[in-house]
């Protein structure tokens, strides 16, 4: 079960992978089937329940992209 | 208040003290000193700032920056030290910055030398920086002027958010005459600068100055505002005195410490029996072209005399539109001429051994 | 009550414009980390923040404060035109190896000299960006650049050390070299820079942050292999750490 | 009507700045019209300077003094560069301490006043310049000692205060010489 | 040699090298970045010398003290940048100093834009710096013109001792055009530099370079004669190509690529049956004045076309002697017109609607 | 055979004219000390004196080997224009603290940077003397001077280091602080000035000589007093020493 | 008698600068007239870009092309703007893998390549400019494609060798396109 | 008896006194009975027979206005 989970503003993202190597756990990538409306690869998540919501996505992300959002415990029960 | 006895460079100080300057920013040549010394003096009592800046270069960007805040920023300098400072000039003019730059011209090219003279008319005139902008320039003949021009010319800087150039030259910078501070100024209307990035958000969205338009449409835009600013200036601020034209025979054109001594010369004519008159711009941009509107048809030639080797004489020639035979006298590299000089350069035209 | 908690999102410190960098270049992440830190302080309301001239010239559209745009390596003298005649406002500059280094060594040096109230968030890439990727003098040596194109030798000289150099200006009062290749180090450098801006808003004088930072494109690598290169050849001889700190002791 | 032109000239740190000033304050307080211009020679250093004060009822236009009423010399390369300037009929008044032997002109009034010995004799060697104007104000009368004396007071305050007598002596030691 | 396609700036950069160019110091600027990156590759395999300053400031005192030691030195920049070498400029021709400054124009003011301009004329033209002095200024329309004359500039330069300004706009630096570098350009006969303070005094007495004169009588003599050389460029080495101009009813004034643009213009015109011509400064210090004595009777109008917002227009004012109406048309901030927008401005001339 | 010799002359490397300088102005010592290093050294035929702007503006005048007058700062760029041209040339730079630590800091760290094969004399009387005695960045807290008139506050900055910043820079090989006060410190300053044109005649890049000097005139004290104060007060600022020395440990 | 003025446009990255530059080499090559002229979008980073190339026998003037006679589009907003400026009658390359669903005008000829994917297929997108150039090629004959070939060997030495054989097929596969 | 003897330039003397403050055995003053053709008082030696040619004077004088001559001792013999 994900601990939280991330936006991403596809049509913001500049494909530059950044944020795909520091996931912990390993879940974006660059989607090439897509050009999105600047023209670049963008990234998504292909297993979006892995995400522990850590954000370090979100930090490394140059264009402020990813915004993530943490599930709370209380809610999760 | 009676007058007092001030040497230039410290009334002109006092001067933008009395115009409300904020900040003072600049770095240290002759025949400037006195003004940022009194300065250093004046603006902590008056609980204004004082900078003596790193270099020219740095004191005209605090200028910038100061003015970009919206405050009233003042920088002087010499000769090469304005040389410095064209970039600087060119980023206020581009961003639509005021800021008033007080000029003691000394001789050059170069280091040159440090007695006055008239040799930056083209780096004031035309911008000695890149791109298409002008500075409303001012060239006081004596104290007094230079005291009531510099009080004005915060305000004529802020109307027109354009740097005003102060154009005087050692002569000025280093005399000594009495002045009031007293005189009544015109006042213009001025709206408040929202337009500031001051750093106060608390009632108004973000504030940009620049000069950076990376698209040329955009760019194109902004120079053709900032060309119907210079182009008011042109149509209904230009500034000049006509002396003594009436049914002159002969005209001198000069400005500045240039034009006093040609005061000398006229009357010395006078007495001769020879009617000589003078056109004197105050303003030397916008150059005052239409005071050759107003002349008589008494008048035979024109005589422009300068500290310079003759750098006004191309604004004449415009002026002029080829109605009159122009004449140059001029003396450079520090040498001040004498009345009689000039005199006798008028009793040569009019004697028909001077053919311009 | 709430289900979830945003726990990182775009900061307000940043316009709505999306900027103008290059994909993956470090010039993004830097930016955030200024506007998170003045958010956070409370602080942006009353920030005027300097452009300088470099890829990030343009900034003056990205931050939601107040901008001024700097001629080329000026913007200290800029901030010090403004910071005395509006001594409440904060006020940083932004600039880069080539703006400060290079053509504003002068303005920067004194801005320290005179400890003026002002931050400078110094960007070195170790290359001008903008301009193509010419040489800078943070370029390291063996570096090839399009003004260096056989790599930079000795001859050209020997890179600048610019955190170093201004710890031993009197005026300074902080200056720390920081980096931004990872979560952790982003964590530092926004925790450098909160310090900056702090001793800044208590009036304690000059703090200059230098970040490590990257240009994938005139590198000519991806923005990953570029954080790389950053840490395994300028950490080295650009080594992070607090260089200067005149408020250390000083509270007692 | 008063219209003097004077030009007064001799080494950097004789006092010939002052000297022109205290004239220039003098008369913007009766107010006069005045001007006063300094010019340096070309040695930045220990060279020769030189001041012209115009004081005038009407408005001065030229700082420049072609042809001045009076010129006071402090040293030999003065005269020699002011000498021929001087208006037919007007005056010279020489430091002749110093300038020994030289041939003047015969149209002018010349005042030979040793005024450096004068200003040892009273015990300080700088007040030679108050000696050689009190000569000046003695022969021109375009002020009295009183008016100089009454803005050296305003300026001379403080710890120069107690410079006012010697300046005073220095004065009335002029006139005496001539 | 067969002619080879290049790029302006490495087009530009490779003829100073054809031309002995012993040094570049110089500092990146867009639009004429690829002039330094070439020359740092070519000058150290030719054996030269290629330095990237720390800032312009830098650059223009290095060109400055190498050719007081007697080299051949260039530096380049655009618009701001050369706004920041105005005090060297200003020393370099104060002192007498030869030396090639090439200036890729960009639109302005301030930081302006990075787009092809010719926003610098009064910079270039009137001495942005302090004091009586001009550059030999030279405004190519092509790249192989630019070879040409930069092949040539160093020698103008030794043969002056003054500053050779290269005049061009951002499209021939980034333009690419088939050059050869074989023209035949004419050799100035040049002394040897017996002045040159090269600290090799094994055959003479000390050399000084040096452009302070605290007497201002020598300075005013120094003066004096950098005028008398001024007056020689303007009298025997003014510049220009008369096109078209036979018969032709209007002549436009255009220098450098905008020239190249009208004359598409012409062509255009041509077709519609107008005889249009065109006056190309080559040099635009000295303005080339001559070339209006030239126009015959039939030209009835004057159209000065610039990138700018007029900034030649005093000079043809001056030049044209009030002989005929001028009008003027301009773009700026980046925008390089269409022949077609001269075209129509000249089409309205003579159909009456644009009054001078 | 000879009754005596000659143990002191005036230096064939200065120029018949007399100096420009007021009375008892170290400046002059300093010029002799240029001139007889040179001398002595055998390099005075090919050297190359740049004059900069300040009471040394003039100093074309006073020495007797090829001159070239520098704008305001920018004596260290001329010097590189030419030695890279005329690499067989001695290069010195003569300039004050105005010149270097103001307006010039840029010029003179930049040729450090590079590590030009030039030498640097740098003259620090702690205020702008040929300009009427303002403030520079030497001037010491509380000093008086035209722009500072009741004393330099530490608002106005804390005096910089120059020799001590100059060290710091990679590309420096040389850089000593010396004194003129006495003849011994004369002897010692004779030695470092020498050392440093060896080092540039030997190819091994940029030094500098920082001078401690005086200024009666604007100090407003006797020469005598001057000296002293430059001891009591500058010199404990201001410490003398080697700050750098790249050479050392390279001949093994 | 040849004389061509082609506007090559796209995004910065998709090769339109060099494409143009080819058509010049080659043009020089043959000792023809030509000029090259870029032009970048005000966006510093990513923006659009476009090149003019005029190729003639007699001189060319301005470098600046007015109504050109073909364009070959990259993108989108190059076809918005140069689309008005084509010549009636002239030759519109599209890159229709990016370009999709668009009005064109009606008076020229439109060419539709699917570029991108061609470029995919041959196992290289970076060459969807040299498959588009081949379409060019074929239609207005400026030169051979061997012609073109040539410059590419010229430029494209050492490590960059290899890469000469699938812009061959790319320009091929752009002519069969057709 | 003398170890040696200055020569004094004594028109190019600026009068700064400095050279009197390292006389080792103070025989050096300013003579302000002269005034050179500078305008300023010169230094003269008041006892030249005991100056010990330590050069000092010379050394410390800014303009170069002093020589110093060391006799040699098997000329005094
Ligand atoms: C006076 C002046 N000189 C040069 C330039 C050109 N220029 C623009 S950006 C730049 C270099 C920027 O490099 P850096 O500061 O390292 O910033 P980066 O782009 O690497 O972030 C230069 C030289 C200019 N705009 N103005
Ligand atoms: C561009 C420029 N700015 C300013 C000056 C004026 N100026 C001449 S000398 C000087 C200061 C010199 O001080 P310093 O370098 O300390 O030398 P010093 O006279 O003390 O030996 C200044 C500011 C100038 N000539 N040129
Ligand atoms: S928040 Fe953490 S776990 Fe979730 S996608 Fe981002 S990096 Fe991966
Ligand atoms: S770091 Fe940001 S811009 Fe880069 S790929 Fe990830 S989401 Fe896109
Ligand atoms: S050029 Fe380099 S520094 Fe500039 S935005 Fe691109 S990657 Fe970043
Ligand atoms: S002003 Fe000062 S530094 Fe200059 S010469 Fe005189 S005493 Fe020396
Ligand atoms: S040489 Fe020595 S002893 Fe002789 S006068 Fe000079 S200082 Fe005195
Ligand atoms: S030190 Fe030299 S100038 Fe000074 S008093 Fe002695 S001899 Fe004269
Ligand atoms: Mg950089
Ligand atoms: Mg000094």
């Amino acid at each position: 079960m994900a601990k939280g989970q991330i936006f991403i503003e596809t049509d913001r993202c500049k494909g530059c992978a950044l944020c795909t190597f520091y996931c912990p756990v390993h879940i974006l990538k660059l989607d090439d089937t897509q050009t999105n409306a600047k023209g670049y690869t963008p990234m998504v998540t292909f297993d979006p329940d892995k995400c522990i919501a850590c954000g370090f996505c979100a930090i490394m992300c140059p264009d402020s992209v990813i915004t993530v959002e943490r599930f709370i415990k209380e809610a999760q029960k | 208040m009676a007058k007092v006895l001030m040497k230039g460079n410290e009334a002109m100080a006092l001067a933008a003290i009395k115009a409300g300057c904020d900040a003072f920013y600049g770095y240290p040549i002759t025949p400037q000193n006195e003004l940022p010394e009194y300065l250093s003096k004046h603006m902590a009592l008056n609980g204004r700032v004082f900078v003596q800046s790193e270099s020219e270069v740095a004191a005209i960007n605090m200028v910038y920056g100061a003015a970009g805040a919206g405050a009233r920023a003042l920088t002087s300098s010499s000769s090469p030290g304005i040389a410095l400072k064209q970039e600087g000039i060119s980023y206020m003019a581009g961003a639509e910055l005021p800021g008033v730059i007080i000029n003691v011209m000394r001789g050059g090219p170069g280091l040159g030398g440090i007695q006055p003279s008239q040799g930056d008319y083209k780096q004031i005139t035309r911008g000695g920086g890149n791109g298409d902008y002008y500075l409303y320039s001012l060239a006081p003949e004596s104290l007094q002027e230079a005291v009531d021009l510099i009080k004005e010319s915060f305000d004529i800087a802020d109307y027109f958010r354009n740097p005003v150039m102060i154009a005087v030259d050692g002569l000025i910078g280093q005399m000594m005459e009495p002045v009031t501070f007293d005189n009544e100024t015109p006042k213009w209307e001025l709206e408040p600068k929202t337009w500031a990035a001051d750093g106060d958000r608390s009632n108004r969205e973000k504030n940009v100055i620049n000069s950076l338009y990376l698209d040329p449409l955009m760019l194109e835009k902004h120079n053709l505002k900032l060309k119907a600013k210079y182009d008011v200036m042109r149509d209904k601020h230009q500034r000049y005195e006509m002396i003594n034209v009436k049914d002159a025979e002969i005209v001198i054109v000069a400005y500045g410490s240039m034009a006093r001594i040609a005061r000398t010369s006229i009357e010395i004519l006078e007495e001769k029996g020879i009617k000589c008159g003078m056109i004197r711009p105050i303003t030397i941009f916008p150059f005052p072209d239409k005071a050759f509107r107003e002349l008589q048809d008494s008048v035979k030639n024109i005589l422009v005399v300068e500290m310079s080797t003759g750098q006004m004489l191309e604004d004449v020639k415009i002026a002029n539109e080829c109605e009159r035979p122009i004449h140059f006298y001029g003396r450079v590299g520090g040498i001040v001429p004498e009345a009689e000089e000039v005199v006798s350069q008028v009793l040569k035209i009019i004697g028909g051994e001077d053919n311009a | 009550m709430p289900k979830s908690k945003i726990v990182y999102e775009r900061s307000e410190g940043l316009s709505l414009m999306d900027n103008s960098y290059c994909p993956g270049c470090t010039h993004g992440i830097i930016h955030k980390l200024v506007a998170e830190s003045l958010v956070e302080l409370e602080l942006l309301e009353r920030t005027i923040g300097i452009s300088s001239v470099g890829c990030s010239a343009l900034n003056y559209d990205f931050f939601s404060c107040d901008m001024q745009q700097a001629p080329h390596g000026r913007a200290p003298a800029v901030a010090t035109g403004i910071k005395r005649v509006r001594p409440n406002s904060i006020i940083f500059t932004y600039q880069g190896d080539g703006d400060l280094a290079s053509i504003g060594i002068a303005e920067a040096i004194h801005a320290a000299h005179r400890s003026e109230n002002i931050t400078i968030v110094f960007v070195n890439n170790a290359i001008y960006g903008m301009t193509g990727g010419q040489m800078s003098p943070t370029t390291l040596l063996g570096q090839k650049t399009t003004t260096s194109p056989d790599g930079r030798t000795k001859a050209q000289g020997l890179p600048l050390r610019i955190a170093e150099m201004m710890a031993t200006i009197p005026g300074a009062t902080y200056v720390e070299r920081v980096s931004v290749h990872n979560p952790q180090h982003v964590a530092k450098a926004k925790k450098a820079l909160k310090k900056a801006f702090s001793i800044q808003k208590e009036n304690k004088g000059f703090t200059l942050i230098e970040f490590i930072s990257t240009c994938p494109v005139n590198w000519g690598m991806t923005p990953k292999d570029a954080v790389d290169w950053a840490v395994d050849n300028m950490i080295p001889y650009y080594p992070l750490g607090v260089f200067k700190d005149a408020t250390v002791g000083e509270e007692k | 009507m008063i219209n003097e032109k004077v030009i007064i000239a001799g080494f950097g740190g004789q006092g010939v700045m002052l000297m022109g000033q205290l004239l220039s304050y003098a008369a913007t307080d009766k107010d006069l019209n005045t001007l006063w211009f300094p010019s340096y020679g070309p040695e930045t250093r220990g060279g020769t300077a030189n001041c012209s004060v115009t004081i005038s009822e009407t408005t001065v236009n030229s700082p420049v003094i072609s042809t001045p009423d009076s010129i006071i010399i402090m040293n030999k390369p003065s005269l020699d560069k002011f000498q021929p300037k001087l208006k037919k009929g007007g005056h010279l008044f020489l430091n002749s301490s110093l300038v020994k032997d030289v041939v003047v002109r015969e149209d002018v009034n010349v005042y030979n006043i040793e005024a450096n010995d004068i200003a040892k004799r009273l015990g300080n060697i700088k007040v030679a310049n108050m000696v050689i104007l009190g000569a000046y104000l003695a022969v021109t009368k375009v002020f009295t000692e009183d008016e100089v004396l009454e803005i050296l007071k305003q300026k001379f305050t403080g710890a120069k205060a107690k410079l006012i007598d010697i300046n005073k002596k220095a004065l009335e030691a002029g006139r005496l010489a001539i």
